[in-house]
């Protein structure tokens, strides 16, 4: 081949509203990858009905409905900066953007002290310090000690489901704090909206996935 | 091996008609379109043909080879599902035989608490419809029996669930393989075994001199028992020949040094060392083996006539 | 190629600083490099992954009475997980749409590159990094699950390294699968959003080649199946790694609930192997025979409703796991549903040569090569989705013959003739058509000496996975007969590289820009293609395979045809 | 999406958000209700499907989106839905407890 090889810049193509699309697609992976999660939920819940019942009273409504409205809020504020955004006032966008992330950490911080409270009663995912001490012995046979098997499911998709939507909630923290970054530096511009479109969407979607994971572990009991 | 074109079970026929209708039809397609393009490849090549035809498509033939395979393959589900209901529906008046499956042995428990081992193979009368509830403990593993067209894994299940099931009701007297068919670790290859169809009165007959002297041994020896339902012969030998784990002979009072947790130690095989090794099988390995045996859910009494008995054979 | 000094994608490209060296194309997020670079990648690990199939056949040459033993049976397992995880996650799904998919699918709406080259680059590296992650894994720990995961055996088992290292590479497999899902997923969307929104002008949907329409019907299974099983296969790593038991029964859990997840993916991940080599079949017969494709839009609503009936059949793989007898009708009775638009393909493809001008070029010779095997594939595949016989020939060397009829003699065959159909265009340069020839040859007649056998085997009774097998004198002959076929297969896939290092390295330079003489739109650029595809964004005007309109434009001297012509 | 935005009205949102709160206090007060296991979860997820179409719909800006979103959209939740279906005829069949 030729030896005087050249570099092209990178083929440029502004296609907003596929780019979109392209991002809408990305969220139809995370609900499918949630979905598995509700099916195995779903299956479970239909075999032990009572069991999840009783766990699911040890979960706090009060504490499920505050971080609900929470993340409603947030999800107000994030359109509420994308709107401000589009409509030219930066300085507006930039406060919801940052009102976003603290009810995002917010959210986490009473996530953080849910979950501390059941470590604290021995609510591992294991669900019995006894037991969880032996872990890498999946075949124990079942003790007094343990809790009946529709519980202990119901605590590991609890940790599970809750942990990874938390795991999806930081993801969508941090990019909004790079998002604010960028607009402070004017990359992101009434102009140039898409970044902070897509951040929203995603965070929306967060919250989306949230709203089936609340009735789900907090109304049930 | 018995491959028999007149297989030897009640609904091996439906199986084997809906099998050879499904490839007679599949077979003529097959043929047809083989045929077709060698046709094609002659008549139509570019020496012979050199000017083709601008044909797009014919709106006619399309309907047509939607219309037949949808007739044809709705008839297979059909034949399919004629055999099924057959297998899935057991006989009320069926003999239960428990088939129990560990890695990498079988146990088949008669009505009377007869047991048979993979070495013994499972025993059956001919013309009499025979109930299996599959249970396993460990992994999945598949019961097979290819001559009676019968295959059903057999799945550990939670608490409370119920077991897999299957049956069959052989129709012919002889021997025929029986298969482990998922796979389930390394001696896979190795769970096989046979089954025996005996007349009805030889049946009843081999029923009873084995059940005279399994029930009385039981008695006496429940450990052995024990052993050898539990399958634990398939890996630990009691006469001193190295399988995959460790004999029994000798064992009890030896000095072996072992693996815990990736560090070798030195130890004594007493009483409270053994059942660890029982009820936690993969924490201390004795050096040059592998961590391959699976926990059995077992009760204490049971752990423990399991030791007297390696304590005899240690003797 | 018009000029000297034009520019194609060997001495020019985007998105990288590096400009010459491997590194330049490591980070070129041109898709045509990035086509080739997964090209170059998937055929490695498809060698290895040859190599231990030909020694899992070998290891059955004996029956177990005669102690033959070429594989020591603790490697056993790790060797048909390492050949199947190679050959389905880095060699068939990723195949045809990200080697062929990648090159030609902008080149054949012309568009100038996919709607996300950046993204697409990712996907390579995510590909790259998990396929060294999965194979170095299985390596060092030796992983026995098979390539299906089935707890509680693949949440047990603590596996016995190769080297003799304790290392849990089952969670670092899983982790490596995972990996690579994201890989399929980022292409799976950039082929939806390029076919959607940057098609050239006049390129309506019903304008589109067949094999963009295959791609597009197999990146909607990849967006919407992987992410499940994703998920699914942490779920495990979490088992082994924590005292959860999402599908331990001790636990309360269900372990055919995974197999329910489970194949919800990769029932339709078939299609996304299978579909993309239908797509280079409907390219390569129309070709090769001069003549429009019978039933264009058949063929293309076919390819749609293939990929959606997939999604609802994947029980079909659990009718002997005791699932309830409600669920196994339901999945049988939609199953055959299947068959139909599968059926409409194959009629298709054989009405194609009504009438034809039919040359064998080697292409043509695997694309009729595909439409036997396949047909073979997919008949046997009515066996296995009716109920009873299902029960007979399911975990059998039945199941390993028909599914490696729809994927090698299906799939695979469908990828290596589109590789020998598009040699030129991406290369410039021709391979010899006597390699090629032979090829075929050896490849055809050892596959089908390899797995014809294997039905029989199966429907006697001779289940899968079987590190050896009784002695029966039965199974001893067929055995051997499959054995000594795999040994002329390989001989066909060594040809094969052959072939293509010697049309690489020897090959008589071809500027041609349309060998064969097709109509579809990628064979009107440049061979090998320029920097952005096209010098000028094509208009289209006529449906792709109007081969009358085609020899009048040729004539007129507005499209390129063959120059011997 | 319309980029012809060009003044700001919080009004629209907060409407949303107002909904989406009386929703979520409205399910909290119905999941105390005496109405069986059935009854409880379909109203528990018919509000929360009401709640995730809002959001949807208003802040995601599906509304000014063209048809092809919206399509894409309903294609992922009829697959999810299906999955659901079909795994559950098996389960509803069968005794896993």
């Amino acid at each position: 081949m030729s030896e005087q090889a050249v570099t092209v810049e990178a083929f440029h193509h502004h296609d907003e509203e596929g780019t979109r699309l392209g991002f809408w697609l990305f969220l139809f992976t995370e609900l499918l990858l949630f979905g598995a999660f509700f099916i195995v939920y779903g299956v479970y819940r239909s075999a032990h009905l009572n069991d999840f019942k009783i766990a699911a009273e040890s979960l706090n409504t009060g504490i499920g409905t505050t971080n609900t409205i929470i993340l409603l809020a947030s999800s107000l504020t994030v359109v509420l900066s994308l709107n401000a955004m589009r409509a030219g006032r930066v300085k507006l966008a930039k406060t919801m953007l940052l009102i976003t992330m603290a009810l995002g950490t917010t959210f986490l911080i009473i996530k953080g002290f849910e979950w501390n409270a059941k470590f604290a009663h021995d609510l591992y995912l294991q669900t019995s310090g006894a037991i969880a001490a032996g872990k890498g012995s999946p075949l124990l046979t079942p003790g007094p000690e343990m809790l009946p098997n529709g519980q202990v499911l119901f605590y590991g998709l609890y940790f599970i489901m809750t942990g990874t939507h938390a795991l999806h909630i930081i993801i969508g923290a941090v990019w909004m704090g790079i998002v604010y970054y960028w607009i402070a530096k004017g990359s992101i511009n009434p102009e140039n909206v898409g970044v902070l479109e897509r951040c929203a969407l995603y965070w929306h979607l967060v919250d989306v996935i949230w709203i089936f994971l609340f009735p789900l572990y907090y109304l049930v009991a | 091996m018995n491959v028999n074109y007149n297989p030897p079970s009640v609904f091996a026929q439906d199986v084997d008609f809906a099998f050879w209708f499904i490839a007679y039809v599949s077979l003529f397609f097959l043929v047809f379109i083989t045929g077709f393009i060698i046709f094609s490849i002659i008549k139509y090549n570019r020496k012979n043909n050199p000017v083709p035809s601008n044909l797009h498509g014919n709106t006619g033939l399309e309907i047509v080879w939607t219309i037949v395979p949808t007739i044809l393959v709705m008839l297979f589900f059909y034949f399919g599902l004629q055999g099924f209901l057959k297998m899935r529906n057991v006989p009320k008046d069926a003999m239960e035989i428990k088939v129990d499956a560990g890695m990498w042995w079988w146990k088949f428990t008669y009505p009377n608490g007869l047991e048979q081992n993979t070495a013994q193979g499972l025993t059956v009368p001919a013309d009499t419809p025979i109930y299996l509830p599959l249970h396993s403990d460990d992994v999945v593993h598949s019961f097979y029996i290819p001559a009676f067209r019968v295959k059903m894994d057999v799945v550990p299940k939670a608490a409370g669930a119920e077991d897999n099931y299957t049956w069959f009701e052989a129709s012919q007297i002889g021997d025929f393989d029986l298969f482990c068919a998922e796979y389930c670790g390394l001696n896979h290859a190795q769970m096989i075994t046979k089954v025996h169809v005996l007349t009805k009165p030889d049946y009843l007959a081999w029923l009873e001199e084995q059940s005279a002297g399994f029930l009385k041994q039981k008695a006496e020896n429940p450990g052995q028992a024990l052993i050898t339902s539990k399958g634990c012969f398939a890996c630990h030998s009691s006469d001193g020949t190295k399988l995959i784990g460790p004999s029994f002979k000798g064992l009890f009072g030896k000095t072996e040094i072992v693996v815990t947790g990736g560090e070798e130690r030195e130890i004594t095989v007493d009483e409270a060392y053994l059942k660890t090794s029982i009820m936690e099988p993969g924490k201390d390995i004795v050096k040059g083996f592998q961590p391959l045996m699976p926990p059995l859910p077992m009760t204490a009494d049971e752990v423990m006539a399991i030791i007297d008995h390696i304590k005899e054979l240690s003797e | 190629m018009e000029t000297a000094n034009s520019t194609n994608y060997f001495n020019s490209h985007t998105g990288s600083r590096w400009t010459s060296g491997i590194m330049s194309w490591l980070t070129s997020t041109d898709h045509k490099r990035i086509g080739v670079m997964y090209g170059f990648t998937m055929f490695t690990f498809f060698f290895l992954a040859v190599c231990l199939g030909f020694l899992i056949k070998l290891q059955k040459f004996y029956p177990a009475a005669s102690g033959w033993e070429i594989i020591p049976v603790e490697w056993y397992g790790s060797f048909f997980t390492l050949h199947s995880v190679i050959m389905i996650f880095l060699f068939i799904v990723p195949g045809a749409p990200a080697v062929l998919g990648n090159f030609f699918l902008p080149l054949q709406i012309g568009a100038k590159d996919v709607a996300f080259p950046r993204v697409n680059l990712l996907s390579y590296w995510l590909y790259l990094f998990g396929a060294i992650m999965a194979v170095v894994g299985i390596l060092l720990g030796g992983a026995d699950t098979g390539w299906t995961f089935t707890p509680p055996y693949s949440v047990t088992t603590r596996t016995i390294s190769m080297f003799g290292t304790q290392f849990d590479s089952v969670s670092w497999m899983l982790t490596a699968a995972f990996i690579l899902g994201w890989g399929t997923i980022l292409t799976g969307i950039n082929f939806i959003i390029t076919i959607h929104r940057m098609r050239t002008k006049g390129m309506s949907y019903f304008k589109m080649p067949l094999f963009s329409w295959s791609i597009y019907a197999a990146s909607w299974i990849q967006v919407l199946a992987t992410p499940v099983v994703g998920i699914t296969l942490l779920m495990i790593v979490l088992e082994r790694m924590m005292p959860v038991g999402f599908f331990d029964p001790n636990k309360g859990g269900d372990p055919i609930l995974f197999q329910h997840l489970f194949w919800i993916y990769s029932h339709p991940a078939v299609y996304v192997m299978i579909l993309p080599s239908m797509g280079l079949v409907s390219e390569i017969i129309p070709t090769n025979s001069q003549k429009p494709i019978f039933g264009y839009k058949s063929i293309a609503i076919a390819s749609c409703s293939i990929a959606g009936v997939g999604y609802l059949i994947w029980a079909h793989h659990m009718f002997a796991t005791g699932m309830s007898d409600v669920a196994s009708i339901i999945f049988s009775f939609l199953t055959f549903f299947v068959a139909i638009p599968t059926a409409i393909k194959v009629f298709n493809w054989i009405a194609t040569l009504y009438k034809a001008s039919i040359a064998l070029t080697p292409p043509m010779l695997f694309a009729l090569g595909f439409v036997f095997n396949f047909s073979i594939g997919g008949l046997t595949g009515m066996f296995l989705g009716s109920l009873s016989t299902d029960i007979h020939l399911h975990d059998t060397d039945f199941i390993v013959a028909h599914f490696h009829y729809t994927m090698f003699g299906g799939a695979a065959f469908g990828i290596i003739g589109g590789i020998f159909h598009y040699f030129p265009k991406m290369f410039g340069k021709m391979y010899s058509h006597k390699l090629a020839n032979a090829t075929f040859g050896f490849m055809f007649t050892g596959f089908n000496a390899l797995f014809i056998p294997m039905f029989i085997l199966g429907f006697y009774g001779m289940p899968r996975r079987y590190h050896t097998y009784p002695d029966i004198p039965l199974f001893t002959t067929l055995q051997q007969a499959s054995t000594i076929g795999s040994w002329i297969l390989v001989i066909g896939v060594i040809l094969m590289f052959v072939t293509w290092i010697h049309g690489l390295r020897k090959g008589q330079i071809s500027n041609e820009e349309n060998p064969w003489n097709s109509s579809t739109l990628e064979w009107q650029t440049a061979s090998p293609p320029t920097l952005y595809n096209f010098e000028e964004d094509p208009v289209v005007t006529r449906h792709p395979y109007d081969y009358d309109a085609f020899r009048a434009e040729v004539k007129a001297g507005t499209s390129k045809g063959a120059r011997d012509e | 999406m319309n980029s012809n935005e060009q003044t700001f009205s919080p009004r629209g949102p907060i409407i949303v958000f107002s909904a989406l709160i009386f929703l979520t206090i409205a399910t909290v007060m119905l999941s105390g209700l005496d109405i069986g296991n059935i009854g409880a979860l379909i109203i528990a997820m018919s509000v929360a499907s009401v709640k995730a179409g809002l959001v949807l719909y208003f802040f995601m800006h599906l509304n000014h989106e063209p048809l092809i979103f919206k399509l894409f959209v309903a294609l992922a939740f009829v697959t999810l839905a299906t999955l659901f279906l079909l795994t559950f005829s098996d389960y509803a069949f069968r005794g896993i407890a």
